[in-house]
């Protein structure tokens, strides 16, 4: 494993350095150097919108500062929950006073930081309330939708919350569009290839060549099953066979799908599965509104793709609709 | 038998020293079941802690709060808010205290424990820390209970601690990282425990030694 | 090596299909499958911008189809040219009567291919010039430019190109502009892992653990040196070691700076890059204008960078600032 | 010594067939020192030539001509153009021939070598088809200027194509994949010099055969 890092130890500080003077038009430093803010937030009379999780996920979740996306960030090292300190800065600085929507994935850390951090801003009378991802349909069965992990679907979950709040929602209306998004919304992933952390230094996990894991998480939690590598169409297949009947997604639904690469796996190949998923829903009578297939939600160098879907109703679609401006994420 | 809350601000030294010393051991155990880092996430905050105290003059809550609030403030994952809620309520039980009894380190013991759960809903027999805290705390009280006094109180919580820790040998991890193991999970030590038994061994060595 | 394909011999057509799909607003096919177009081309009383190359480099080339980016693409298999056919095809679809701007790079295969397509272009009346990219310093020394491949220069060459043609030049203004552009840039890259083309089935080349290859080509073409695996930092100050003193670039100048991966390198990694970068340029006093970071022109799953500058004047300045809508590169 | 035009689609079949047959050993060549596919690619072009030229009854210069677009068309890469160029230009050489002769033959030839150069840019000394085509076509010509006939001259091509084709093997490759392991290129045959040379030997073989 070649990696191009200066210290491992570092890697996060380094990276943001770069980040923001790359993007410094659209986000900026604050004073707790892991909390990073959209260069206008807060944005006078917009409720805030907050995230955080570990890092090693680009785009996510820097990626998704911006315009009509979110207003503050709370970093951690890779794949490490953010500290409560660093969210309850976050909730701080993007707060315009009209509150702030806390909008992260279900981790066990990112839980008990943002627990925290709750506490903290009450105590300043900043009033936050949260939405917890849990798109991931591999991580517990349907009767445990609460222990179920927060993956790609993050994304829409804040472009959908990031639109309400540009349109002048109050906290309590943005709150009830990201949650609408996130029940609305089922993923699941197939990794090919494991990832290693620069300080760690070798991979956390294996999975032999030819080999494909069902369900894996974002930073290599086990899935469903080890089984032999399909083929593009067959792994189409299979994730949807998860997905649909989950939610339930049936005919006539009108969705968003979001393809993305878990790292290093060629966007070509990604393609090769979203023409099969096409095709699927197609079969299904399933509409197709808006697709994203790229690298929207990886995990440092793993191999494999995450599927998600989400179910619209008019509500969502305008807010899928609705421009954004963010590094991992520009519609006009 | 109490000490003085003013004078025993060697008790968080200790533990910074344990901690340091055993960096390398915990995060061996790290690596069998999990990703390798727990002593280096441990030390990273200890240590941290260590530089804030320097050329101050706490107390034991004083010390215990600060070491609280820096694993809070910048250590973030799962170990900052849990050992930072640990030490945080520690100091909230006693600061208030000039001589800290049996009674005083009993509740510290408890609301410790009650924030662990609070904050990291993990139960007993998950493979975690509270393989080693849930029993030591247990153990303490009934000790007091049954009319033993604080020294001998820390000694039933410095053995309960150790028995708990060790069974989680035995066990499958059932959250965290390790629990990615599934079966092959078994037979090896989980560093929580392992740094949770270290701790609670260091307050009933340092703690001993004060008392009068 | 866990590929998602179906049949290796037909990635190409399969993620084509994909692309298709997934991008139906903005880019569609034609009757030649091997020829995608921007939805709206060709754009009358607008000079057509064409490129064309192999594949395996997403976004390059067909991302770059969009609004005031390019209007039509030849696309060849994994790292092998277009045929004639394609690119004359390209010629013909993004012809409004203005002429047509073919701006690719470098390679044996293309000149061969394009130098007939043209041929034929002739005979059906259309006017084609073309820009040969030619920016990478690594792949030949400063007097043998005409020797040098292009690698990711050209999407500066598409950005620039593609946004004059916008501002309703004639062709004649568009290949100057975009001859500028790459007359003005220079890129190098270092590679730390191979990549798998689907069909071979194993590397192309080696990489040891531990070392890395400065200068490597897209396609794995020796560079300059094997040499023990750097730190970002050395890398970063490695590279402008090359490009600075070739333009030159010196003290005033103001450029774009453009670090892609080449692949599976993790974002997170072209940043730490970055950011030794802006801080040598910045002490040199070279200006950044613009810059960009991110998988813009990729190698399948190679690992590894790539660092371009462009050095910018007031009219390359007001391209680089247009708006564009494109898969890969999207600016408002 | 002649041949007809109209009845020697042969030619091109055999062609076909001499591809067809040596695919796997051309991508194994290819597999040493470049990325093992020439057999594949040539192996492509010529089928799907097979399957355009079915059902017609094609002259020599047509079913060339066939050959030659539909490796244009739908080959890309640098074969395309390259074998393109070549049965292309061959065609456009004898198409307004009914009898082929030698000097037709030298000028089909000739017209091949310097579209190939003229598209490909290579020289002699590269490594590359080039070690073959061009000792080949300048054999053929020295045979003619030396009185000999259509036949002898084919001969004459057939060796030096053979040598050319031979002496790739401890040449370096300048151009093209296999350049990229510069002094390890040694002691492998080229790919496209064998595929070139297969092409010549195949020419000689099959219009030997319908000399009149
Ligand atoms: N929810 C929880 N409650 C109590 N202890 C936990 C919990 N989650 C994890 N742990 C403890 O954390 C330890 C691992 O810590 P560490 O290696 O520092 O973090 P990470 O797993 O993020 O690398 C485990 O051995 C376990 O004892
Ligand atoms: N410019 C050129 N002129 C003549 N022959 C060339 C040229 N470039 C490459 N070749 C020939 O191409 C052969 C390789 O062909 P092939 O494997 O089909 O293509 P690729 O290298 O794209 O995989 C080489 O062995 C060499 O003989
Ligand atoms: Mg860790
Ligand atoms: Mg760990
Ligand atoms: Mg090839
Ligand atoms: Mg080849």
């Amino acid at each position: 494993m070649n990696r191009i890092v200066n210290n491992p130890e570092f890697v996060v500080e380094d990276m943001l350095k770069g980040y923001l003077k790359a993007n410094c038009g659209l986000v900026t430093g604050t004073h707790n150097p892991r909390v990073l803010k959209y260069a206008l937030a807060p944005v006078a009379g917009k409720v805030g919108i907050v995230t955080g999780g570990g890092s090693g996920h680009k785009p996510a979740f820097i990626g998704y500062i911006g315009k009509n996306m979110c207003d503050a960030v709370a970093v951690g090292e890779i794949f490490s929950s953010p500290t409560a300190a660093a969210f309850a800065d976050a909730f701080e600085t993007a707060d315009s006073g009209r509150g702030v929507a806390c909008l992260y994935g279900n981790y066990a850390g990112d839980n008990m930081n943002v627990k925290i951090a709750i506490r903290r801003a009450e105590t300043k009378g900043i009033k936050v309330k949260t939405v917890v991802a849990n798109d991931d349909c591999a991580s517990a069965p349907k009767d445990e939708l609460q222990k179920r992990r927060g993956v790609a679907g993050e994304v829409l979950m804040w472009k959908v919350g990031g639109a309400k709040a540009a349109m002048n929602a109050s906290l309590e209306e943005v709150i009830a569009a990201a949650q609408k998004a996130i029940d609305n919304t089922r993923s699941v992933g197939i990794g090919t290839a494991p990832c290693t952390i620069p300080a760690v230094g070798h991979p956390n996990f294996t999975i032999e060549d030819g080999k494909m894991e069902l369900g894996i998480g974002h930073h290599g939690e086990p899935g469903i099953k080890v089984e032999a590598l399909k083929t593009a169409d067959e792994m189409a297949k299979e994730m949807l066979d998860i997905i649909l009947p989950d939610l339930p997604f049936g005919q006539g639904d009108e969705v968003v799908v979001l393809l993305s690469g878990l790292g290093a796996t060629p966007v070509m190949e990604q393609y090769i599965v979203y023409n099969r998923v096409e095709e699927i829903l197609a079969e299904k009578g399933i509409g197709i509104y808006k697709a994203y297939v790229g690298n929207y939600f990886t995990s440092l160098e793993m191999m494999g793709v995450t599927l998600t879907l989400m179910k619209l109703d008019e509500e969502l679609k305008a807010c899928v609709d609705y421009p954004a401006d963010s590094v991992g994420l520009r519609q006009l | 038998m109490t000490f003085s809350n003013k004078d025993a601000q060697s008790v968080v030294y200790d533990l910074i020293h344990t901690i340091q010393k055993n960096k390398d051991y915990l995060s061996e155990l790290d690596g069998k079941i999990g990703d390798g880092d727990h002593g280096i996430n441990m030390n990273k905050g200890f240590t941290l802690c260590e530089k804030k105290l320097e050329g101050t003059e706490p107390s034991m809550s004083q010390a215990l709060r600060v070491l609280g609030q820096t694993l809070m403030e910048d250590i973030g994952g799962s170990m900052g808010p849990l050992y930072g809620v640990f030490f945080e309520t520690m100091a909230d039980k006693s600061e208030e205290v000039s001589e800290i009894d049996e009674a005083t380190f009993e509740a510290m013991l408890k609301s410790a424990l009650s924030e662990v759960l609070f904050i990291g809903n993990a139960q007993r027999g998950d493979k975690s820390l509270l393989e080693t805290l849930f029993p030591a705390q247990e153990a303490f009280s009934a000790a007091l209970t049954q009319g033993k006094d604080f020294a001998e109180a820390l000694e039933a919580m410095r053995f309960a601690a150790e028995t708990g820790w060790r069974s989680t040998e035995d066990m499958v991890a059932k959250i965290g990282r390790a629990s990615r193991l599934g079966e092959r999970s078994r037979g090896f030590l989980d560093p929580g425990a392992t740094s949770c038994y270290l701790i609670l061994d260091s307050f009933a060595t340092s703690i001993k030694k004060m008392l009068k």
